[in-house]
């Protein structure tokens, strides 16, 4: 079945004209992903790759009925982009953007308890339910099919993972880029239901980092719902104190939250398998499937 | 940098006037009121510990301390500017701040009516001391939060009054400038019952700085590690990690840097400084990082881990491939490189001599680990 | 009251002078700019045809108008001030408003490229003409709302940077105001692409009124009916029905007043007026409110229905006893107290002359058909 | 078992040192209703009829872990009451002003989704579970416990159908004010799911009025998830169009949405009793126990 996105998903691309949507419009062709419509004020009536162009997100909707919408604007124009989507009911918002302001997302997330929509990310690769199709801009001739739903608020850590599954012959059923930064739109636990829920995912695989509680709450949430085993990694353990690692969620307080001991403690009494590294990620679901 | 952002956004701070160059210091000094409190305006810890604040009673004083003060160094940090504030004379000193709250994914009021407190120390010894109110970002700041601080605080309610504005105030800073963290400490009150912000900190979102013009002129005047602004100037992350380590890792992601870091650390190696060379690498950009982390002269090895997505690989080792060959240093440089064209890029890096090349990450910490060794 | 509001709010209207008196009309009239429109400042519909809305060529002109239309009546209204603006050369005119949708619970954005309509009409006419996007109140009009707006009227993109500020400032007075209803009606673009409101009406919540002073004062000057500002100066509230109808009904409570005139209505009886006398009735009010209702000329049986929750029924008897008494109208009065004290009541209704009383509603209802059916 | 107000409830009174304030915590004691605290901005410290009253909502809450409020505040304050009061995380509040702006209510009523709180009114004589407690300024003595559960826009009309109800021996579960605003905080729709779930309430009554198109959408609910027999009310039939009647919400627009006639027609579709008068009520529901 696979989860959030799949080949009956209808998507729009805002920022369809500019050079990263384009390029990326045609990317996500190319995997026939179905991409209804395309988003540029000022370009309404224009194709790019065969998709129509609209002015308002608002009129794209309207026309084709989408689902989801792909971000691809700049970083500062992502709130207003998000809004946008939010206040046309789009209910799948897809934001790709690294460095969006950390208020721009407050505002967001509070927002959204309002609306009928929900947002992965800012700094998300996306989703991919391989072979059905994929919404963002990860590497997708690396994915293949199967049972391992991942989440990862890392890109590189994710995509390692999945070449190496993928060489392992383990297939994924549908993969999330959580995104790296303080406030994501969508938590791992706020997407763990949709896993347990889902025939086709037998393994569910968390890819977290130093930073926040989210991996606490995550393991809450699978020690209270989930039956379906569960693999994590946290990456981080050596990062110093008090300083981003680049992803900017990425950074333990000086009083020691967010630490890799404390996240790995709390998921290790929830039942969760504990990974050291991405090879062993796969080693684990080899076990377990 | 807090000072001049209050004033701003008109949170009362005491009169001052800044002081960069020892010229017309008697027509700066003269004509103001004593006593002053000299501030120097460097962003350390422990700043009045370290002689960075001193007491004035007269115009000759104040210009003695002037000359000791301007272009010293304190705590290693040059001292361009001096700040010559009223000295308050407060009848209680209070703390006051906002943070953006991950976890709450709010903006939080923390107050307590003990200022000039390291906060985090008093939230373990007397939590009780301080109160804490997550802000509903739809709603702002209103009266009754402030009546809520005020009583906890075993304060006056009617300093209300005279207490709103600033939290409002310093709340819509918070906002307007993207900021993590506002911080009065201390926030005195003067006989008067006025609140007057001594000193503070403003910490901004990275973020948001494209948009925060005015903040960005302040962060230039920052100290910062030379190959930290060197890598910047290229959009690279350069990020010191343990002192004297000998291997450097460069990546191109937070979290493969992070993966690489634990890994090699594991194996009892410190890892000294990594680089992430972000998304969309040339051949170019791999070769200029490349430059920049070896020209940290404590690094002795560098593990290159690019996992290209999209990127090609054979374009990857042409970068490689340049800076190795140009660089001609001695440093060991170990690659694994995976993703699109990989077979082109092995061959590319199979002609560069002292490359020592992987075909994953566990090889490479092994390779890591083995070279180490002999160094 | 729309362009004035208008006005204060930055929303763009022709400019315009006030006449108020025939004095000075050559000091006010020979040295502005012609043609001009001159429009009677009265709250009516189809002022146009009414004769209230004429054009000026030349100062000669405007004063003639003024002559004739100051302190002339239309439809009934006295007209006491004329506005004279500067005659439009629309290119276009379009339809704006907002409303408060109660079902959205959201105020709601409407626009037709279709200006002068009644949007009503229009909108059972051609509901495509007419675009209708909700608010969300805690975010405001955004850019894409202007932009959605254009292109579904097929109209100019690049007019978003013009109407843009227009929606948003007519928005602020909206919330500001507290309105039920901006509008602007028509909405003019002229030559240079610019955005006029030629015509509005604004409509403000009443229950707002005590915090909006600015508006409460043009309030003051609309005609209403005598016994309904008469009933407003006790807090009562005096509600007109059927034309002619001869039955007048007073309680304490909107809910209850509905339903006796419905269940009076159901036997075919027309109802003329009913006062709500609202919670806490004393004696003196209970009075003033029959006084008030019986002094309507066309009321010939009143139906006092009072169920007293936490009132006595002793106190509403006495304010009944006392206004039928000194009242000596020949008029019907049938009462139905119910509530605390009831028995003490029923002995004080008892001792008055004329009045019918009952014990519930239903025999109220049965006693106005029988009266009503002798009269 | 009753809804939303027992004997277990504890109650806030805000705006207790007010006249109308103090009386009704007199006769809210009276009813045995369980008035913890009181609050009055400047008066905290003091006691009224033996209820001590705080400075701050947030302070009452947190000695006395109440879970509802009752605001005797004037109209234009209930804002900022309300505001306190949902920013104090309290789950239910009463608010029983008349003549609160409109624009207030519209603003409350799209906060509160990002809330913890249910509000009822304003315009409100707010809740009593008659035997149990009561939380408003209802006339309580004509009150009597049963199986009979009301909700009301008009006061007037509940009273009198409840005096008639009890002088029948019929009595009620749960009586709940909706208050006669155009923007209720809490309408039919919303509370009739506690009366499903409610096992002393057998018969459940709505009397409704003129203005709006909230008894259609309760019709819908009780097509829908409704199982107990349900009676209604509409009053406002010959009510002239496009005058209120009093009620800020009771008012026909001038395309005739609001009518009583489109209310009575969706009630009845939905199997719904219609009453004629409040006398016709207690005889229904005389039938249906």
């Amino acid at each position: 079945m696979s989860i959030l996105i799949d080949e009956n998903s209808k998507i729009i691309v805002q920022g369809i004209t500019g050079r990263e949507g384009s390029f990326h419009t045609k990317q996500m062709l190319e995997y026939r992903s179905n991409i209804a419509a395309g988003v540029t004020p000022g370009r309404g009536g224009e194709t790019v790759h065969g998709v129509p162009v609209y002015d308002t997100v608002k009129e794209a909707f309207e026309d084709t009925g989408a689902d989801t919408t792909v971000l691809f604007v700049p970083p500062l124009f992502t709130y207003q982009a998000i809004l946008e989507a939010i206040d046309a009911d789009i209910p799948q918002i897809i934001t790709v953007a690294e460095h969006v302001p950390v208020h721009d997302m407050m505002k967001i997330k509070n927002l959204l308890k309002y609306s009928v929509s929900r947002v992965i990310g800012p700094n998300s690769f996306g989703i991919i339910s391989p072979g059905k199709a994929k919404a963002g801009f990860m590497a997708h001739r690396i994915f293949s099919k199967g049972n391992v739903g991942i989440m990862s608020r890392s890109a590189t850590n994710c995509y390692e993972t999945v070449f190496m599954m993928t060489n392992s012959n383990i297939g994924q059923s549908t993969c999330i880029g959580i995104g790296g930064d303080m406030i994501p739109g969508s938590t791992f636990s706020e997407l763990l239901p949709f896993y347990q829920k889902d025939d086709q995912t037998k393994v569910i695989v968390l890819i977290g980092e130093i930073g926040g509680i989210e991996e606490e709450k995550a393991a809450d949430h699978i020690k209270k719902h989930i039956t379906k085993p569960c693999v994590s990694l946290i990456a981080g353990k050596n990062a110093p104190k008090e300083r981003s690692m680049g992803h900017a969620g990425a950074i333990v307080a000086s009083d020691g939250t967010g630490s890799a001991e404390n996240k790995e403690d709390k998921l290790r009494e929830a039942g969760v398998h504990i990974a050291e590294s991405a090879m062993d990620i796969v080693d684990i679901c080899k076990r377990l499937l | 940098m807090a000072h001049a952002l209050y004033k701003a956004h008109n949170v009362p701070t005491p009169d001052g006037i800044v002081i960069d160059s020892l010229d017309k210091l008697d027509e700066k000094l003269n004509n103001i009121d004593y006593p002053r409190v000299v501030k120097a305006q460097v962003q350390i810890g422990g700043r009045g510990k370290a002689g960075g604040i001193k007491f004035a009673n007269s115009p000759d004083e104040a210009k003695k301390i002037c000359k000791e003060l301007l272009h010293s160094k304190l705590k290693g940090m040059d001292v361009n500017k001096l700040l010559i504030v009223q000295k308050a004379n407060p009848i209680k000193e209070c703390y006051l701040s906002i943070m953006l709250d991950r976890d709450y994914q709010k903006p939080v009021l923390i107050f307590s009516a003990n200022g000039g407190i390291d906060i985090e120390q008093a939230a373990k010894d007397d939590p009780d001391s301080i109160i804490k109110i997550p802000i509903n970002p739809l709603l702002g700041i209103q009266r009754y939060n402030i009546k809520y601080i005020l009583k906890k605080s075993n304060l006056d309610l009617n300093l209300e009054e005279r207490l709103f504005p600033v939290v409002k105030n310093l709340y819509e800073l918070f906002i307007q400038r993207d900021c993590m963290l506002v911080e009065i400490n201390p926030l005195a009150i003067n006989g008067k019952n006025e609140f007057i912000a001594l000193d503070g900190k403003i910490t901004i979102d990275d973020s948001a700085l494209p948009r925060q013009e005015q903040i960005l002129n302040f962060r230039e005047e920052l100290n910062e590690e030379a190959l930290v602004k060197e890598a910047r100037k290229f959009k690279f992350l350069y990020i010191p990690i343990e002192e004297y380590g000998k291997v450097a890792v460069m990546s191109n992601g937070s979290g493969m840097i992070m993966s690489c870091i634990d890994l090699i650390s594991k194996e009892g190696i410190k890892v000294g400084a990594v680089l992430d060379i972000g998304g969309g690498a040339t051949a170019d950009r791999v070769a200029e990082g490349i430059r920049i982390i070896l020209s940290n002269k404590d690094i002795d090895l560098l593990f290159v881990n690019i996992f290209g997505g999209i990127t090609r690989c054979d374009e990857i080792a042409s970068g490689i491939k340049k800076a190795v060959e140009s660089l001609s240093s001695k440093k060991t440089v170990i690659v694994r490189i995976e993703g699109t064209n990989k077979d082109k890029g092995m061959e590319i890096i199979n002609t560069v001599k002292g490359i020592i090349s992987v075909d994953n990450v566990r090889e490479g910490v092994k390779a890591v680990v083995a070279k180490m060794e002999v160094i």
